[in-house]
């Protein structure tokens, strides 16, 4: 197996639990973004345009969909001879087998992949981000500083600190301190969870990380910690552009109505950093006489005879005549009958809404479906389910199960 | 159909600039195809895992086009997608004439391979046809060679250039006519045939060795009495794009749901080289009715009764009708198309009014500025 | 995901402990065998030429080596668009992961997997046999005779009916009795581990397994049983050919003598039936001038100085001036020392064996390597090992350690 | 080197039968391999991702070979492989004669393509470079154009088909000559330079414009003064093959555990296409001496100082000696070789007998049965 200078390790292991019934039966990773990608293909793409073709993805918790959307790697330009994208499960040693326990733990079982491939560092990635940043520019700013750990930082707002991993850094850009979701933040340089490592050191550190018995494992609370103590240079590299953690069903649509904004705060036509994903093979959407589309995102395979607007439409779905849907994002191959009204709704892939439904556009205090994962007046319905004809889901609802009696209310 | 293998035969049609640099089979179609994906995604579709596409001019673009063949799940270890490069430089049409000389140039190829059937079809065809029931009639009727038609009653009245088939009760082809002045039938040819393979290879090399050139006239014609040919009906859509109004006329049947229904049907998809494009963004004052429009697009005019193609700019309160536009190009603010076909990469710059006819759409060619 | 007719399932979890040092760090169907092949070849290959392109491998034994030799599939034509080739771990659901509990249980795991590509058919095998079949022979015949399961089957010698799962059969190829590991076999009939199911009926069997507590989730021992007494269609499916288990160190080398014998008892060199693997990049072979070889396989990157009869030599091996090589099979960059002597021997990969090493020519009561597992006068060395100059190893000896002071005897 | 693009010119030089049907880029080498696997893998190896391979005539055997480039990593999304197929028909000898027309042929590639600088190379030179070491000294002299040579004192006395190079103690190439009686030095010109794309371009630009056709004598000979042209001297093993005598001693040069270590190299290894045999079996009446055998022959009989290439049979008590035998050719029981080049699929029945000369190898084409 030959070398590679660095090797990319994607943590998609999480359940994403906040993510309601969008990740009950599917990894976060996995989940739809942004018209036709999956949360994923921006960690993978970045990979791609930054030359790293040696990539390992972290995974335990439902990677079905994530394994056979990865499969090969081909979408991504990651089926190569030397190197290629692993899907890198927890697996049983000579006698026992272990769950991986943390981030560390899931890298430290993973010790003999990376050695295979001898490198010389390790880009620590987590796979459920919407960012495009180049990591070659990381990795030089890490050969520049000598630095054994580097962390991607970005301002955040003082307000949303407490979220964070913290960061005080000196002149030469060193960090000084590091509070992990700090009550008093010291500044508002937070860690966005994207390490750089040099490999030798990193893998000491996991090796005496393991032998601590009270150790979370966990590349935050321990490894970095670990390593400040020691005093071993641990540096923050400035990233300026936009990323997002989407790890709520709010931060999840916010992040889809940043695409639609004008001109958009996150681009996806950027010809220079394509994203790259697993192609629908169906035709171009369809707009009728009678649809009317403003502001919005469609892609392929879709039919639009209602009215959409604001909205992220993915590919194969269907919006009937009369149907209007405002501030949506819709996932692959639904179905929305005629007359049907959305607002600020997420529906799950394969869902079928029928006709005269209305969505997210009351409140009521006696809502049997509201769920606190949902917020900000939203409406998460999951995939796979049949919405019957003219029921209504009132504001802040969850809906995990098709509704079969007409007429009702959820 | 593993024990089958596929031959695309590339026309020679000339259709005005627009296959200047292309051959006909690569023409783009309905928004994000090329013609050939039609009746090769028909192909892998039935199972057939060994195709050989015969090249002969303005063969880069398909090349590029067909690349490793992955797109189709051709880039095989045996088998695959086999491009054989031009060998004759003689216009060819359909597969009649000149057709020997061109499958004689894949004989290599042919013996090659280890399948037992040829299916032999042009590129030039819109649809999507299920290759498994044609074999099963194939065998039923136990034929030595099976040709594919479809019924067309309109053609009757018109000259055209098709090749016209009799056939009786029993399936059997008991009269071919090419190019006949009055067609005694409504049972036109589609140029695809199933054939067994050493049968083929030995009717190829019988003409060659006659100086022969035409696969139907010289070859088929005169067996239909001692050779049971037989007519195999195709009863879904077809799109038999020769001509300028054919290709615009085809690509705007597109916009009917039920015969996009019928091509792009799920269970056999139409396979196409992949482009990685974002999502189409609709701005606000985006005003769009009746139309196909693929990814990558920017629409911020209004489009109407029109074609979209990859990656195409409709600037802002620019007016697109009855048009069809090829990737990448741009159509800037203000203008005004109607009846037009924009070939890749042209751009129309601020205010700039194009206008065909219905019965004459106008073609701008690859790349030009206006 | 478009349908797959067929969908194989291939069981690759277990630890071979059988096969001692060989499999400490590695999977067995990793093992290499044959030159250039690793046993898993064999039944891709088999999956390949019977068109079978949708494949799930079982694992979750050291699934490391086993998962970056598979990578994209590319070599066995498995990167396909439609299916392909997947490593299936074990994974976590909702809130508990748990491992395979046996061979039933690993395909109940994978339901979801199986029911994305909507199969008729699944096709259970083995990833640790050696042979060439074309399965649609035996799917045609599971078809023709309308089963439920069909089981393949080969006479084994009489006396060794009592390793196997032995099969009564009626005149119509039906089983009639089934006997795992009979003291007192009714035929030689032996099952060879592979299976065509009717994946509805093989799906509610399977769930009714796994409710069941007593059960060991095998399918020798419970899901065949069940079928037979529910009176469901369990039909035989006679096999001609070679076939071999390699599940102990002794068939292993067994195995490779097979294909040494003239003719070859099993024929790697059949062009219509190519074995696949992921070929070394290596240049030819270079046997100087005093080299002496008879009746032996050599392959890429091999360099050949010394005398070798009756051998199998895996790629990238060296073997020095006056090496005497009878009777072995070596496994790839294995460096052999001048003088040395080696008899039924097995080395590992990477090992370095030093100059005048005599191995597996004489016996010794008091030899403290000696080890049950390996039989027959052998000896196994295992791989990344070096074995220093002039060291004595004695007949039926495992080494799994280094030696590092010369001279000495194991 | 990502920042690198590789174009390789394929060439036109004839040896005998063995290009009849094949570039000589294409010529089977060592046993598995095509000339261009070594300078293409060089390239991979040091990070290159995206080399156009410029052919001429005879291209299809190269392009059944490069296939998708799947086996050089190269089936990129962006970048990858490309195979420029051929314009212009004339006798284009090395990066010399007629190269400015062949380069000029790959102007859209050229311009398309994002990388900064170009390795350009014929694909008939046995080595293994690492091209890191040349952009280093490029950048680090500073060079417009780095020409890569290497020396050889033997050619001062033949009468050769070689460019040499004047370089002075600054790295600066300060004369050029081309195919001289008597070279005043022992620099030879490897047809390897690198140079930045947009000045490639330009020059090419240039050149077209004024019927200029060759890029050493019309554009690197005139501008050695005014640009700085310096050489890079390649210190490792080159096999320039360009005639039946070079290409028979470069392959038994391979005999020699020394250049083979070196063009081998396991950690810039040299890829070619995939063939999937099984390891070459030898029966018990096998004697083989300093031979390199490939895989998926079986050797019954006696073979001394030669090349085996894959899949081939030598038959009971055969002596095969001093000769190349390519791929599945057979060798029957009986028959004596000495000094013989066996292209691919030959047959020499039993017992037969062909005798060469060391100084005069003797050819059997392709496919011939003796």
């Amino acid at each position: 197996m030959a070398r590679a200078e660095c090797v990319a390790m994607i943590l998609a292991g999480g359940q994403g639990s906040r993510l309601g019934v969008l990740t009950d039966e599917l990894a976060k990773p996995a989940v739809p973004f942004g018209g036709k990608y999956r949360i994923i293909d921006f960690t993978l793409s970045n990979c791609t345009h930054s030359g790293i073709s040696t990539v390992g993805v972290l995974t335990q918790y439902q990677p079905l969909d994530l394994n056979t959307y990865i499969g090969s790697g081909g979408p991504w330009d990651l089926d190569r001879n030397i190197g290629g994208i692993y899907v890198l499960p927890p697996y049983v040693k000579m006698k026992a087998g272990e769950w991986y326990k943390g981030t560390a733990n899931a890298i430290y079982q993973n010790i003999p992949f990376i050695e295979k491939f001898d490198p010389e560092y390790v880009l620590v990635l987590s796979g459920d981000h919407i960012y495009k940043m180049d990591y070659t520019k990381m990795i030089k700013h890490h050969k520049k500083t000598g630095a054994v750990a580097t962390i991607a930082v970005m301002p955040v707002p003082w307000e949303e600190t407490s979220r964070f991993g913290i960061m005080n850094t000196d002149e030469s850009g060193r960090v000084t301190e590091f509070q992990e979701k700090p009550a008093e933040p010291v500044s508002n340089q937070a860690s966005m969870g994207i390490y750089v490592f040099d490999w030798k050191t990193l893998k000491e550190y996991l090796i005496m990380d393991e032998k601590s018995l009270s150790s979370s494992n966990d590349f935050g609370k321990n490894i970095i910690p670990n390593m400040m103590e020691n005093d071993e240079g641990v540096y923050a590299y400035r990233f300026q552009g936009y990323w997002k953690d989407v790890g709520t069903i709010y931060s999840l649509w916010e992040a889809n109505m940043d695409i639609l904004a004008s001109p958009p705060i996150f681009n996806l036509q950027d010809k220079n950093w394509k994203i790259y994903s697993r192609n629908p093979i169906k035709p171009p959407h369809y707009v009728s006489d009678e649809a009317e589309i403003m502001n919005s995102c469609i892609t392929e395979g879709c039919n639009i005879y209602g009215f959409v607007e604001n909205s992220v439409i993915s590919d194969g779905v269907t919006i009937e005549e009369g149907a209007i849907i405002t501030n949506c994002v819709i996932f692959p191959n639904v179905h929305i009958g005629k007359g049907t009204v959305l607002n600020k709704t997420i529906v799950g892939e394969n869902t079928i809404i029928g006709k005269g439904i209305i969505s997210g556009m009351n409140s009521s205090q006696d809502n049997p479906y509201a769920d606190k994962l949902v917020t900000n007046d939203m409406v998460l319905v999951g995939g796979n389910l049949t919405i019957e004809d003219k029921t209504e889901i009132f504001k802040n609802s969850m809906v995990r199960t098709s509704t079969t009696i007409g007429g009702g209310k959820i | 159909m593993i024990d089958t293998m596929g031959i695309i035969l590339t026309d020679d049609i000339h259709i005005n600039s627009l296959t200047d640099k292309r051959s006909i089979s690569a023409l783009p179609f309905a928004g994000r195809y090329r013609l050939i994906d039609f009746v090769l995604s028909s192909m892998v579709n039935a199972g057939i895992i060994n195709v050989g596409v015969i090249l002969k001019q303005n063969y880069s673009s398909l090349m590029d086009h067909l690349g490793s063949g992955k797109e189709w799940d051709l880039n095989r270890k045996s088998g695959g997608l086999h491009i054989l490069p031009p060998n004759i430089a003689r216009n060819i049409h359909g597969i009649g004439e000149g057709s020997v000389e061109l499958i004689a140039s894949a004989r290599g190829y042919l013996s090659k391979s280890k399948q037992k059937y040829v299916i032999l079809s042009k590129g030039n065809i819109v649809l999507n046809i299920d290759f498994d029931n044609v074999m099963e009639f194939h065998i039923e009727n136990n034929a030595d060679i099976t040709m594919v038609y479809y019924e067309e009653d309109s053609y009757k009245e018109a000259i055209t250039n098709h090749t016209f088939l009799s056939v009786n009760d029993d399936n059997r082809v008991t009269d071919i006519e090419v190019r006949p002045r009055r067609p005694k039938t409504n049972k036109v040819f589609l140029n695809v045939m199933l054939i067994d393979k050493g049968y083929l290879q030995y009717l190829i090399d019988e003409a060659m060795a006659r100086g022969e050139q035409d696969l139907v006239k010289d070859i088929l014609m005169k067996r239909t009495s001692r050779t049971n040919i037989c007519g195999y009906k195709f009863e879904g859509h077809v799109g038999d794009i020769d001509s300028i109004q054919s290709y615009y006329d085809n690509n705007m049947r597109m916009l009917n749901a039920n015969i996009r229904k019928e091509i792009f049907n799920s269970s056999r998809p139409i396979y196409t080289k992949i482009k990685d494009q974002a999502p189409t963004r609709y701005s606000s004052d985006a005003s769009v009715n009746n139309c196909l429009i693929a990814d990558g697009c920017v629409i911020e005019g209004q489009v109407k009764n029109s074609i979209i193609f990859r990656g195409v700019h409709i600037g802002k309160k620019a007016r697109v009708s009855n048009s069809i536009v090829m990737q990448d190009s741009i159509i800037q603010t203000g203008c005004e198309l109607d009846y037009m076909v924009m070939d890749k990469e042209v751009t129309v710059r601020e205010n700039g009014r194009l206008i065909g006819d219905i019965r004459h759409p106008i073609i701008i060619s690859k790349g030009e500025i206006v």
